[in-house]
């Protein structure tokens, strides 16, 4: 009992992740008709948005005075902090200690402007180009991506801590009468969740009660039809595309605790958020979001030594398993429409 | 006993009756319209005809047959052509291959593993893709492009498609839709023509009362996914059930 | 750009020693020369050729950057520029800074991306088209394996680079191959001690190990050496190798009755694993009435790096520390001069990785100058048995019986407050090489043959 | 250059019984000519390959050394089956690496089990990837579009997955996982005897290579690049006549109008599951000769970098025409091995006669596009042939072509595929 509340736990937050990215996917499946191979890669950038930012607040210079020597005996400056020249040592420490959640109002504006610069620069040009095309320029775009990343942080994991706050982990079993030390679970990863449930239902909302998203989700599944009404939906596709760029880039900036981000993070996460999208149902927002929990879920319970003794080497293959499943039985995935990307 | 024979069809998609009780029987060799109002239920009969949907209650069958469960190609094999309302034709293909696709699935059937052999070599499939063209004067066309000819040489390529695998019974869905009225006599004198020169079952949906009066022997006009009454062409012309549940309607 | 100053300049003597200013004479396709000498890719004129293949991309491309640092010292060094380095310190004394052999050492680079066809088809274009007569690098042991087993065919030598799997000197040894690297049994061995006084005897430790070839033999040869100290194995749980979260493997190990979590994982596995165990807060968790703690086998300076202040307090092993001389006395004197020139030049202390491939490059070059010969054959009969001291590590032996260096290893743990990002670890203990040596035929290391040398050609 | 859609040459501007007997081989004269120009091409590559010097600095730029010339033509056997689904069809498979890495797992466990002569081994490759190929179209074929592309990507991640672990577990290793699977003294070798011990052909050693030096240029000529090469013009030639058959007009009718083809009486599914079997049996012939030119078999081969890598390939290079999937293989595997290899120091040989400021200043700009970053410039190339070149480097020649031959009406007939691929899709 303790362990499969446990693997559902963990299951919802691995499928927070994976429901985020497979979001902003399908929202770009739905909308442009694009296959967005670069959507891992702006998962990525938000995550270094993170990174940045908790640089530029480290940002140092040199104490005047020398406090010791370093490893090749020469002597050593310790580090000053300017923000806390600037707000002062409690409040700059402070700062550096929230990076991470400061850091999400630095993304959405930056990752709507990314959004945007290749929506208007790259994408625009291929809405009409075939699938095959797409994709050969989103991955060449993702690669250009990774490389530009790589080249100014290095190929290594970058350890990006949550806030003191939030260290630590949360004895669930307590709270429900088990055992301490039964179910527990990080601070960080809950906050992972809720953060991820928040960002979910404001996409839903903003889609489901603004003149805007109803125009979009019109366009969704009309194109030609809410062109011919003289609604601009070009306009519109674009600032869904800067939406699902800073749905990406926030899931990402919000990982970092998690996992110490890398330049191919994206990568990792691209393969599987395009089963996720497909098992959800081309172009369903809602079939993203339940594909993506349904899929964390089972992987987490694969992953118990129970299902990996049963069958060895399940849970490298589950979600796998779970995609061919749901396809043969579903044509269009879970909550799939008729048409959408068949051709 | 016709050719076609249509028995108490009934299709329901959730709580809506698309077709309830449909008899039709379609004379060998005769031309047969079906007319009826917008969602009268004729695309959905028609879609049972040829596999594309299954009845769920009733039986049809072709030439003694049942169609019921076969999928599009094998009904297609057993002598039924279907031409669509907008032209489907292999765009991407030239008139001449598109012409080779229906001779061969003619002579070799369903599926051929002849991976090794040259297309244009094959004078047999070549010769008769070409004798068809010619007939339907379209020779002059067969290195072009199929997307990229008008939309009434695309309805004249399809139906010569369909033609070259010498259906027992042709099945036209609206095929002058959208067309304009010197086409669409076009398309009148082209099926006369294939008419009067082979032994051919015609049925054909339309909207248009001249294309029908025009072409054919027998109709039946639907309403509501059942049959209203089936009569010949100046019979129906006459009947006030149609002129009131139908030509009223339209003519206004 | 001074790093690579002195590169520049001795290519334009050379260069205008030929003639032409365009003229870079390196590349030397030595295969028609062959015969001449017997072997493949016999140096003809007044250079040689090494070849460094490192991963140059994908998640191990800085590891392969400190190596490819590291050669590039190394090579100066050969060369007889810069400061020289461990050649002072070297307890063979052939090398004189006049290349090799008289030769002036060049080298050509490659991408291993950290996959066997890659790498084996870098290594390719090394020996078929530049004529490389020696491959050194990499970063992992499948590659390690793999390109090894090449250039046993080619008939070219193989220093292998970071391979810590015990099949690279176990069941795919090859003889011209050979390992300066330490491997998972030896630092069980070396850990084995060190946890007993760590942690005692009566521990149950819960293994997470990655599902491959290295893991298996690094779970497989801690857990025979802590249960040897009483310890018990509670479970052992193989992790896919492209799992990117633990979260459903850490999360029921504090349920399980263990008190010890040993993660068998490298690089980008073990940063992820660790931090995870972390926020599950094993860290502070209790457990059958002990402090609940963490061991990773298998320490590098960039996984510490990448796990930043979660590996505080936790026990590993390495090959080797920057910090090795200065605290643990000159027995393993050449770490410093090796920290110097390097420091110098890059302005941060090596790697392990790093440290393996510069003492693999002058071992060779020395291996070479005492044989007299760039023959494949006479390198190894030079380096097998061959005792050498002065390279960091103490007095060293590089074994006939399966071309394995033993020496002694150093355990380290996580700095809890560390001054910068390059001093993360310190030195808990050196186990003697002794308690870490094995016999040829363990078990552990059986299955292969060495075969006879392959002078190619 | 010709490509596959005839539709001037043949249909429109010969009489078609003239065109019907002017045939090659079974090829029309222009499809002749391009078979031609690949076997003069492969046959020569080694002088091709090789225009440098070898003591030039720009010797780092020839590619004429036997490994890599091996890898140009076994991918492009790879690509060209690729092609075949994916041009003819239309169907994206995101899968195919699967057939390679288990082609090359046959063939070095025939390897293990009867000796090194290479022939069985790549029989075997055949074979066993055709037969899984025939298991993963059967049940991917039942969907198309995206959903298809995903479902062929679960199998072969699966496969991957299982390879790298389960597969190559002590008590039954069938794949030796990380290490990859090699052949070890002492496996059975039943058929070995006293044959070469290294992959041969009737004792034929295939890194048996013949160095021919004219002056400062070292031409080598390695029997296992001739082997490769020989596979390599009989898969294209083979893969003209496809195009050129009814078979392969029923294909790329597929593509075209599925629905049209159904009401004209053909059954799509078995012909595109002929071409999935077709398709995935070159890919495990290029595995196989991967393992029969260097006897090591990595589960790397699995992976979806590796499916997507034919998939670049093929777009890359013209995604419907002949030869555009040998080029693009070729352009991907060049930089692959030769813009990885540049290094720093390369840079300053190459720029050493520049003032030393000017030259700190060049490398600096150059290097971070070679060496350690050569992914970058791939990356940019991707973007920049895509969105210049919608047709692919075919189309890309063609244009050249045009420049040259301005005389000459229209473009080449390559052009077809692209314009046709644009409009189609």
């Amino acid at each position: 009992m303790e362990a499969f509340l446990l693997q559902i736990l963990n299951g919802l937050d691995k499928g927070s992740a994976y429901a985020l990215i497979a979001l902003g996917l399908t929202l770009i499946f739905g909308t442009l008709g694009v296959v967005n191979f670069a959507h891992g890669a702006l998962f990525m950038l938000g995550a270094f948005v993170a990174v940045t930012m908790s640089r530029l607040l480290q940002l140092s210079h040199k104490a005047s005075e020398p406090s010791g020597t370093d490893f090749l005996g020469n002597p050593r400056y310790e580090d000053v902090l300017y923000v806390q020249d600037i707000f002062g040592a409690e409040l700059g420490q402070t700062l550096v200690d929230w990076a991470v959640p400061v850091s999400i109002l630095v993304a959405i504006p930056v990752m709507l402007l990314i959004g945007f610069v290749m929506e208007r620069g790259l994408i625009k040009h291929f809405y009409k180009r075939p699938h095959a095309d797409q994709i050969l320029v989103t991955f060449g775009l993702a690669i250009v991506i990774q490389e530009v990343i790589k080249y100014f942080y290095g190929a290594n994991p970058i350890p990006t801590p949550a806030p003191d706050a939030f260290r630590g982990s949360f004895d669930f079993g307590v709270l429900l009468g088990f055992d301490p030390n039964t179910i527990i679970y990080p601070y960080w990863r809950l906050v992972y969740f809720f953060f991820a449930a928040i960002i979910i239902a404001a996409v839903f909302a903003f889609l489901q009660f603004t003149t805007f998203g109803m125009v979009v989700r019109a366009g969704m599944a009309d194109r030609e039809t809410v062109g011919l009404l003289g609604i601009d939906i070009d306009r519109r596709f674009t600032i869904m595309f800067g939406i699902a760029a800073a749905v990406a880039g926030l899931a990402g900036v919000m990982y970092t605790p998690i996992n110490p981000p890398n330049y191919h993070m994206g990568m990792d996460f691209l393969v599987l958020s395009f089963v996720v999208v497909v098992v959800g149902g081309m172009g369903s927002l809602p079939g993203a979001v339940l594909a993506g929990f349904l899929l964390g879920i089972l992987e987490s319970f694969a992953s118990t030594t129970w299902a990996t003794t049963a069958v060895p080497g399940i849970n490298q293959i589950i979600i796998y398993l779970v995609a061919i499943a749901v396809l043969l039985t579903r044509p269009r995935g879970l909550m799939g429409r008729r048409g959408v990307m068949e051709e | 006993m016709g050719i076609l024979e249509v028995k108490n069809v009934g299709k329901r998609f959730g709580g809506l009756h698309a077709l309830s009780d449909v008899n039709l029987s379609v004379a060998e060799n005769s031309v047969h319209a079906i007319i009826g109002p917008n969602g009268a239920g004729k695309s959905t009969l028609l879609n049972c005809l040829v596999g594309k949907l299954i009845p769920d209650t009733g039986s049809v069958s072709f030439d003694g047959q049942s169609v019921l469960g076969r999928k599009p190609h094998e009904i297609n094999q057993m002598g039924i052509s279907r031409v669509f309302q907008t032209p489907e034709i292999f765009g991407d293909l030239t008139v001449l291959e598109n012409m080779m696709i229906p001779c061969l699935a003619r002579r070799d059937g369903a599926f051929a593993l002849h991976g090794y052999r040259a297309m244009m070599r094959d004078r047999e499939i070549v010769d008769r893709a070409e004798h068809m063209l010619e007939d339907m004067h379209m020779i002059d066309k067969r290195g072009m492009h199929a997307a990229s000819m008008s939309r009434g040489d695309k309805r004249r390529l399809e139906i010569a498609m369909c033609l070259a695998q010498q259906p027992r019974l042709l099945l036209l869905d609206e095929p002058t839709a959208g067309m304009a009225r010197a086409d669409t006599n076009n398309t009148i004198e082209l099926l006369k023509h294939i008419k009067d020169s082979r032994p051919i079952t015609i049925a054909i949906i339309e909207h248009d009362m001249h294309v029908v009066f025009s072409l054919a022997e027998r109709i039946t006009v639907l309403a509501q996914g059942t049959p209203l009454v089936e009569d010949t062409p100046d019979n129906i012309k006459g009947h006030p059930k149609v002129r009131e549940a139908y030509l009223g309607e339209t003519e206004h | 750009m001074t790093r690579s100053h002195f590169t520049r300049r001795g290519v334009m003597k050379t260069g205008a020693a030929t003639g032409a200013g365009l003229t870079l004479p390196t590349i030397f396709t030595g295969a028609s020369r062959a015969q001449e000498q017997g072997f493949t890719n016999a140096p003809t004129g007044d250079t040689v050729t090494l070849g460094f293949n490192v991963p140059q991309t994908g998640p191990y491309a800085d590891e392969g950057a400190d190596e490819l640092r590291a050669f590039e010292l190394a090579v100066e060094h050969l060369n007889g520029e810069g400061d020289g380095g461990m050649l002072q310190t070297f307890s063979s004394k052939e090398l004189d800074g006049s290349g090799i052999m008289g030769k002036r050492v060049e080298f050509v680079t490659g991408d291993t991306q950290t996959k066997s066809d890659a790498a084996r088809a870098a290594a390719q274009s090394m020996i078929q088209k530049d004529g490389a007569v020696m491959i050194s690098g990499g970063s992992s042991s499948g590659v390690a394996v793999a390109v090894q087993g090449l250039c046993q065919d080619a008939g070219v030598i193989f220093m292998s680079g970071l391979t810590h799997s015990n099949d690279t000197t176990g069941k795919d040894k090859k003889a011209n191959g050979f390992r300066h690297f330490f491997n998972a049994y030896m630092s069980a061995a070396a850990m084995a001690p060190v946890l007993e006084s760590l942690y005692g005897t009566d521990r149950k430790a819960y293994h997470l190990t990655a599902d491959y070839t290295w893991g298996w033999t690094q779970q497989e040869s801690i857990a025979a050496a802590t249960e040897a100290l009483g310890w018990e194995t509670v479970e052992n749980v193989l992790t896919p190798l492209a799992a990117t979260d633990f979260s459903s493997y850490i999360a029921p190990v504090l349920n399980s009755g263990a008190d010890v979590l040993v993660l068998n994982h490298y690089g980008g596995n073990m940063v992820n694993s660790l931090t995870n165990a972390v926020q599950f807060g094993l860290k502070q968790a209790q457990a059958n009435g002990k402090d609940f703690q963490i061991v990773v086998p298998l320490y590098s300076e960039l996984m510490a790096r990448g796990a930043g202040e979660n590996i505080a307090g936790i026990p590993g092993s390495q090959n080797w520390d920057w910090k090795l001389e200065n605290e643990r006395g000159s027995r393993y004197t050449g770490t410093n001069a090796f920290v110097q020139s390097f420091g110098q030049k890059y302005g941060f202390p090596p790697s392990q990785a790093a440290h393996t491939c510069y003492a693999q490059t002058l071992l060779y070059a020395d291996a070479v100058t005492r044989a007299g010969s760039f023959n494949p054959c006479a390198v190894v009969e030079a380096l097998e048995d061959f005792e050498f001291d002065g390279l960091g590590n103490g007095p060293t032996l590089y074994r006939a019986a399966d071309h394995q260096c033993f020496k002694d290893v150093v355990v380290v743990r996580g700095k809890e407050n560390p001054d910068n990002e390059f001093d993360l670890v310190e030195i808990v203990e050196v186990t003697p090489t002794e308690a870490v040596t094995y016999e040829p035929d363990h078990p552990m290391f059986a299955g292969g043959e060495l075969g006879e040398c392959n002078p190619g050609a | 250059m010709t490509d596959q859609t005839d539709y001037t040459p043949v249909a429109a501007q010969l009489p078609s019984r003239r065109a019907a007997r002017d045939t090659i081989l079974g090829l029309t004269r222009k499809d002749f000519g391009l078979l031609t120009v690949v076997i003069a091409l492969t046959m020569l590559a080694p002088f091709l390959l090789n225009p440098f010097p070898s003591n030039s600095a720009m010797a780092q730029f020839n590619a004429g050394y036997p490994d890599l010339m091996q890898r140009f033509v076994i991918f492009g056997i790879f690509a060209i089956g690729f092609n075949i689904l994916f041009g003819l069809t239309g169907y994206l498979s995101f899968g195919h690496a699967a057939f390679l890495g288990v082609g090359s797992y046959s063939c070095v466990w025939m390897f293990k089990l009867l000796g090194y002569n290479v022939l069985p081994g790549i029989l075997l490759a055949i074979v066993v990837s055709g037969l899984f190929a025939l298991l993963i179209g059967y049940i991917s074929l039942r969907r198309s579009g995206i959903y298809f592309s995903i479902l062929t990507l679960a199998f072969a991640q699966m496969s991957f997955a299982l390879a790298y672990s389960v597969l190559s577990n002590p008590s039954f290793n069938l794949t030796n996982g990380e290490t990859g699977l090699q052949v070890y003294t002492n496996d059975p070798q039943w058929l070995q005897g006293d044959g070469p011990r290294a992959p041969h052909i009737f004792g034929l050693a295939m890194r048996e290579t013949e160095t021919l030096s004219v002056g400062a240029w070292n031409f080598q000529f390695n029997a296992g690049y001739y082997l490769c090469a020989v596979v390599m013009i009989i898969c294209f030639y083979l893969s003209v006549r496809l195009f050129r058959s009814p078979f392969g007009m029923m294909l790329r009718a597929v593509k075209s109008n599925q629905q049209r083809l159904n009401y004209t009486g053909v059954n799509a599914r078995p012909y595109t599951l002929a071409a999935f079997v077709i398709s995935g049996m070159y890919a495990g012939l290029a595995g196989g000769l991967l393992s029969a030119m260097d006897p090591l078999a990595g589960a790397e081969r699995m992976q979806w970098t590796a499916s997507g890598e034919v998939v670049l390939m093929t777009i890359l290079g013209g995604a419907g025409t002949l030869i555009g999937p040998v080029l693009g293989a070729g352009f991907i595997k060049y930089f692959e091995n030769i813009f990885s290899k540049i290094n720093e120091s390369t840079l300053h040989a190459w720029f050493a006669f520049l003032p030393d400021g000017l030259e700190d200043a060049l490398v600096a700009i150059v290097y971070p596009f070679v060496g350690k970053g050569w992914h970058l410039t791939l990356g940019l190339l991707f973007m920049l042939v895509v969105i210049f070149l919608p047709g692919g480097l075919v189309q890309g020649g063609n244009k050249m072509a045009t420049i040259f031959r301005r005389d000459r009406k229209g473009g080449g007939v390559e052009d077809d595929a692209a314009a046709q691929r644009q409009a189609g899709e």
